[in-house]
């Protein structure tokens, strides 16, 4: 789990998608998430992550890291398939959807600096749990640097040593507590820093300002129609069952031509 | 340095009524529990409005323990501090909004999630109108030159944008008085420089009052107008202006303190040849010194 | 593995709706018990261990591709309020990396959080019977069967589910029937290739016993490691902070660059 | 200087061998992710056995680039680097038992609960029975004079103690080559002159060889018998003695990097006097200087 490349994009990429406001992005997001989950088509389903596919693609996004931690939840789908003993349609199906409803997250979240995703959660939430969480997330940094700066220095002294596993894993083990240990302080010291500045209410974000209002509109009708494709086949699945081919086509040619263009400019 | 204590309420602005004592440290004792002593004893801690203090001496003799009782995060056990005529241990919200700060780890003193909510924290705590809190925050990049800044992400600035940006959120409220834990700590030399510049203009222009701790003693003479030295266990051992202070390398090099190059060298000139010139700080001032010694 | 990530679109409806009552009904009351004083130290001391969680979570410490979670560990520092939003609190971020699903963000926060709550009451129990002396150990015991414990309830759940656990349409709309399926009965499969008439799979029936198999052999490796992991932590710190083990406040803090405590 | 390069294996800690190059670092490129880059060239680095070689520069000039290339942290892009004759980004195994290392923040290198246990985890590591560890420790402490530390929590020292205690877990092993990032940082003066004839003995009678990155650029004609001066993007441009390096003070000041104090006082004497002596860079060589200068 790699959330530093995640925010890497997110806060330094410049896709089309990056300049698409977050509240669209994040509509258009719920809408795809609510489509995959209601389907059951293993052919809409491909559709769906086709197009997904097709704006990674495009947007130029991190495809390694992308797809790598999509493909992560298919083991766990793949677990309870095997448990089901489901025949191989049932299993496509159950995996399909682990691997497209997180290829929709993954797609916000390598495109939207997460203040923007948290801060509507935070809104709603007790102040509390908002505002840790905004926290844990700005911890989350400075807690991966410390804790590599302590496995590199644990490593220039021997710490992990090749073919040792247990004594690596000692170190690795001291390198984890020391790093608590200064979690631990960061902790008091952000309370001073709060009693410092002031901290009586809840942590704030300002939204930025909409840079094209017809990207934003063409973002949540893509969700839209991600969604209705999906609500189409399952609602009038007699039909249409047989047509399920369509959007799979059609989500294929439009990744070859994202592809084709890429490879051209 | 009159005994006047600053009004507690009613500031308004005015930096036009001469040496009034912003911050006074009575001998504070301060014991932590596994067992050091902190004595900010000896001479008596002040700093008048708009000026330039810089508190000097080695890692762990206490420049940190002081500020710490000036910010009102440690309460003195004994002795007494008062900061705008208040005790800041027991009536810090009655005068955080005069008092900007920015510690050592700038990296965590970044609350919120992008530079500019970060700027804006306290003024939005303060409940200030977020029309005002714009304008506040462009105030507070621009000072800095850090506009460009404002949606980034804090964790992927670098050592220096963090610090400048942890600076804007101090100086948003437009404090009265600044505490600076090691501020030029990290920063390149144009950067070091221009900070220097706004600082001097700071307490020039607006009569802000500055506390800085350092231990980058050379420089002392280019950003402060007075400063204390601390020698380990927090004995305040010297006081004056960095003139009167570095006169005095024999007292440092007791303590413990290394003073500035030049202080050193015209102390041991001064130990060779008894007719060798005063302390003089700045390379054209020794330059000078020298060579109205060499003809003499 | 200590708790699986469990992705979207497995379970049925029911349970995912259920768990999101159960999450949110604690969440929201962890937020106001937990958050009725002191919240300023509170929020930052989530923030820092919640996050410890995450870098724990996304970093190999045994070189087989194991990865700790320091559940238990957490549980013991933040008390069982916090744990509740600590744990909520690292599956929003998890599932937002695509590790476990959105829609399960509440069950998957209910599995951690009973592992915190566990390892929290067994560890300070068992703590206190050996009076502090045999911290490490206790916190190792604590951590296994915490662990045993919750994988019970996930194999628990997952039978309870039954069927209908991989009846992933449970409660959704039959179009060959015209209706809506039952919300506790097998729901409707309809993932026909392209006939319907033709290509029908049996509906699949989810074994519990080949399901508990799996997870307790899978499971089992994870909980004797993080024992062990969770107790050297836990030796480390009490030997270096005494304090923070036994939930007081810690004593020791350093002050800027001194090196000095109070 | 020759260019034989170390033989990798059977090293016998017999130094005698006149000047090898154990270090060498040759026109290395270096692209970060944040598209920052570094250009560790201009002119090649390298380090003789035995020889105390510093390496200056202001903050954000590539020290730690470079000092992570030669500990095999990073790998090269471009150009190539060589540490006892092996690409340590590659072979770093093959080498470590021979280089002790300590960087910049004590702190995270200190792992174990205990001073002791702290100094003799790297002898652990490798698996040394344990009633060697306890002589090796012994032997380390003793070095650093830190004896009385042995059974403290690292975590509860002071930033001085910590350093000396990281320092005795990298001569723990008895090392060919220290790699000291900063290492003068937080000490006071007395410890400060201590671990400056620690060093000095270290590479004297054992033949170490040193590489310590520093901004103390005062100090370096003290502590090293080299140096090398990078310029903000990496660029070396100058390498020499500290003599030779501090006579360019016009270089330095090019390259927005601030020469010794003294250097700039010599430098800003000879242009009011034609006569004035050459650069002194020590106070005792400055004082000797200039009391001829004066009498002549």
């Amino acid at each position: 789990m790699d959330i530093s490349s995640v925010d890497t994009s997110a806060t330094l990429g410049s896709s089309a998608l990056h300049r698409v406001h977050p509240v669209a992005k994040l509509i258009a997001f719920v809408l795809a998430l609510a489509g995959v989950v209601a389907s059951s088509n293993v052919l809409v389903l491909a559709a769906v992550a086709l197009a997904l596919a097709a704006v990674v693609v495009a947007m130029r996004l991190p495809l390694r890291q992308v797809f790598g931690l999509a493909a992560y939840p298919a083991l766990f789908a793949a677990l309870f398939a095997f448990a089901a003993s489901a025949g191989p349609i049932t299993a496509a199906v159950l995996m399909l959807k682990a691997v497209t409803a997180a290829l929709t997250a993954l797609t916000l979240m390598f495109t939207t600096p997460y203040p923007y995703v948290f801060a509507p959660l935070q809104r709603v939430l007790p102040s509390l749990v908002g505002d840790a969480l905004l926290m844990t997330y700005r911890s989350f940094f400075l807690l991966l640097e410390k804790l590599q700066r302590v496995t590199r220095a644990a490593r220039l002294r021997a710490g992990l040593v090749g073919r040792q596993p247990i004594r690596s894993a000692r170190a690795a083990t001291l390198a984890l507590g020391t790093t608590m240990l200064y979690a631990f302080d960061m902790s008091e010291r952000t309370y001073d820093v709060m009693t410092l500045r002031g901290y009586e209410q809840r942590l704030h974000v300002s939204m930025p300002a909409s840079v094209s209002r017809s990207a934003d509109v063409l973002t949540v009708a893509a969700g839209g129609a991600l969604f209705a494709t999906c609500l189409a086949w399952q609602l009038a699945a007699p039909v249409l069952v047989s047509l399920a081919w369509i959007p799979a086509a059609a989500a294929t040619g439009l990744l070859v031509a994202v592809i084709i263009v890429r490879r051209l400019s | 340095m009159t005994d006047r204590t600053y009004p507690a309420a009613g500031h308004d602005h005015a930096h036009t009524e001469g040496c009034e004592t912003v911050v006074r440290v009575s001998c504070v004792r301060h014991a932590y529990e596994d067992g050091t002593n902190v004595d900010l004893c000896g001479l008596e801690f002040t700093a008048d409005r708009g000026s330039r203090v810089a508190i000097l001496g080695p890692n762990g003799a206490g420049k940190s323990t002081m500020l710490f009782h000036i910010l009102g995060l440690l309460s003195p056990q004994e002795g007494e501090v008062r900061v705008f005529g208040e005790a800041p241990s027991r009536d810090w919200p009655k005068i955080r909004r005069r008092i900007g700060v920015v510690l050592q780890n700038v990296d965590e003193q970044l609350l919120a999630p992008t530079v500019f909510d970060d700027v804006a924290f306290s003024p939005r705590q303060y409940g200030v109108p977020e029309a005002e809190v714009r304008e506040m925050v462009a105030r507070a990049l621009g000072l800095l030159s850090i506009e460009q800044l404002a949606a980034r992400v804090p964790h992927n600035l670098s050592g220096g944008e963090k610090r400048k940006v942890a600076l804007a959120g101090a100086l948003v409220m437009e404090p009265e008085l600044l505490v600076l834990d090691e501020p030029f700590e990290g920063l390149d030399p144009k950067s070091r420089e221009g900070l220097i510049a706004l600082l001097g203009r700071l307490s020039a222009e607006r009569g802000v009052t500055m506390i800085m701790s350092t231990h980058d003693i050379d420089s002392v003479p280019e950003f402060a107008d007075y400063a204390y030295v601390l020698a380990p266990g927090g004995h305040i051992v010297l006081k004056g202006t960095p003139a009167e202070v570095f006169a005095r390398a024999d007292i440092m090099l007791a303590g413990n303190i290394r003073p500035p190059v030049l202080a050193e060298l015209f102390a041991a000139l001064r130990a060779s040849d008894p007719d060798a010139p005063e302390t003089a700080l700045t390379i054209p001032e020794a330059v000078a010194a020298l060579g109205e010694w060499r003809s003499s | 593995m200590t708790h699986l990530h469990i992705p979207d679109g497995v379970l049925p409806l029911w349970l995912v709706l259920a768990s999101w009552l159960v999450t949110l009904s604690a969440v929201g009351l962890a937020g106001h018990f937990g958050g009725r004083r002191d919240v300023r130290r509170k929020v930052p001391l989530l923030g820092a261990i919640a996050a410890l969680m995450l870098v724990s979570m996304s970093s190999e410490v045994v070189p087989i591709a194991y990865h700790v979670n320091l559940t238990v560990l957490s549980g013991v520092l933040l008390g069982p309020w916090l744990s509740i939003i600590a744990a909520f609190i690292v599956n929003v971020v998890l599932a937002l990396v695509g590790h476990g699903g959105v829609t399960v963000i509440g069950l998957n926060t209910l599995m951690i959080a009973s592992e915190m709550l566990l390892g929290w009451a067994l560890f300070k129990g068992l703590d206190a019977l050996f009076r502090h002396r045999r911290s490490a150990a206790v916190a190792g015991v604590a951590t296994v069967l915490a662990l045993a414990i919750t994988t019970t309830l996930l194999v628990g759940i997952v039978a309870l589910s039954g069927s209908a656990a991989t009846g992933r349409e449970s409660g959704a709309f039959d179009p060959r029937a015209g209706r809506f399926g039952a919300l506790l009965s097998g729901g409707v499969v309809g993932n026909s290739l392209l006939n319907p008439e033709t290509a029908e799979e049996p509906l699949p029936q989810l074994s519990v016993r080949r399901f508990a198999t799996m997870v307790y052999t899978l499971g089992s490796i994870g909980w004797v490691l993080e024992g062990f992991i969770t107790a050297a932590i836990i030796g480390f710190v009490s030997r270096v902070r005494p304090g923070m083990v036994r939930g007081r406040r810690p004593e020791v803090r350093l002050v800027g660059d001194e090196g000095v405590s109070h």
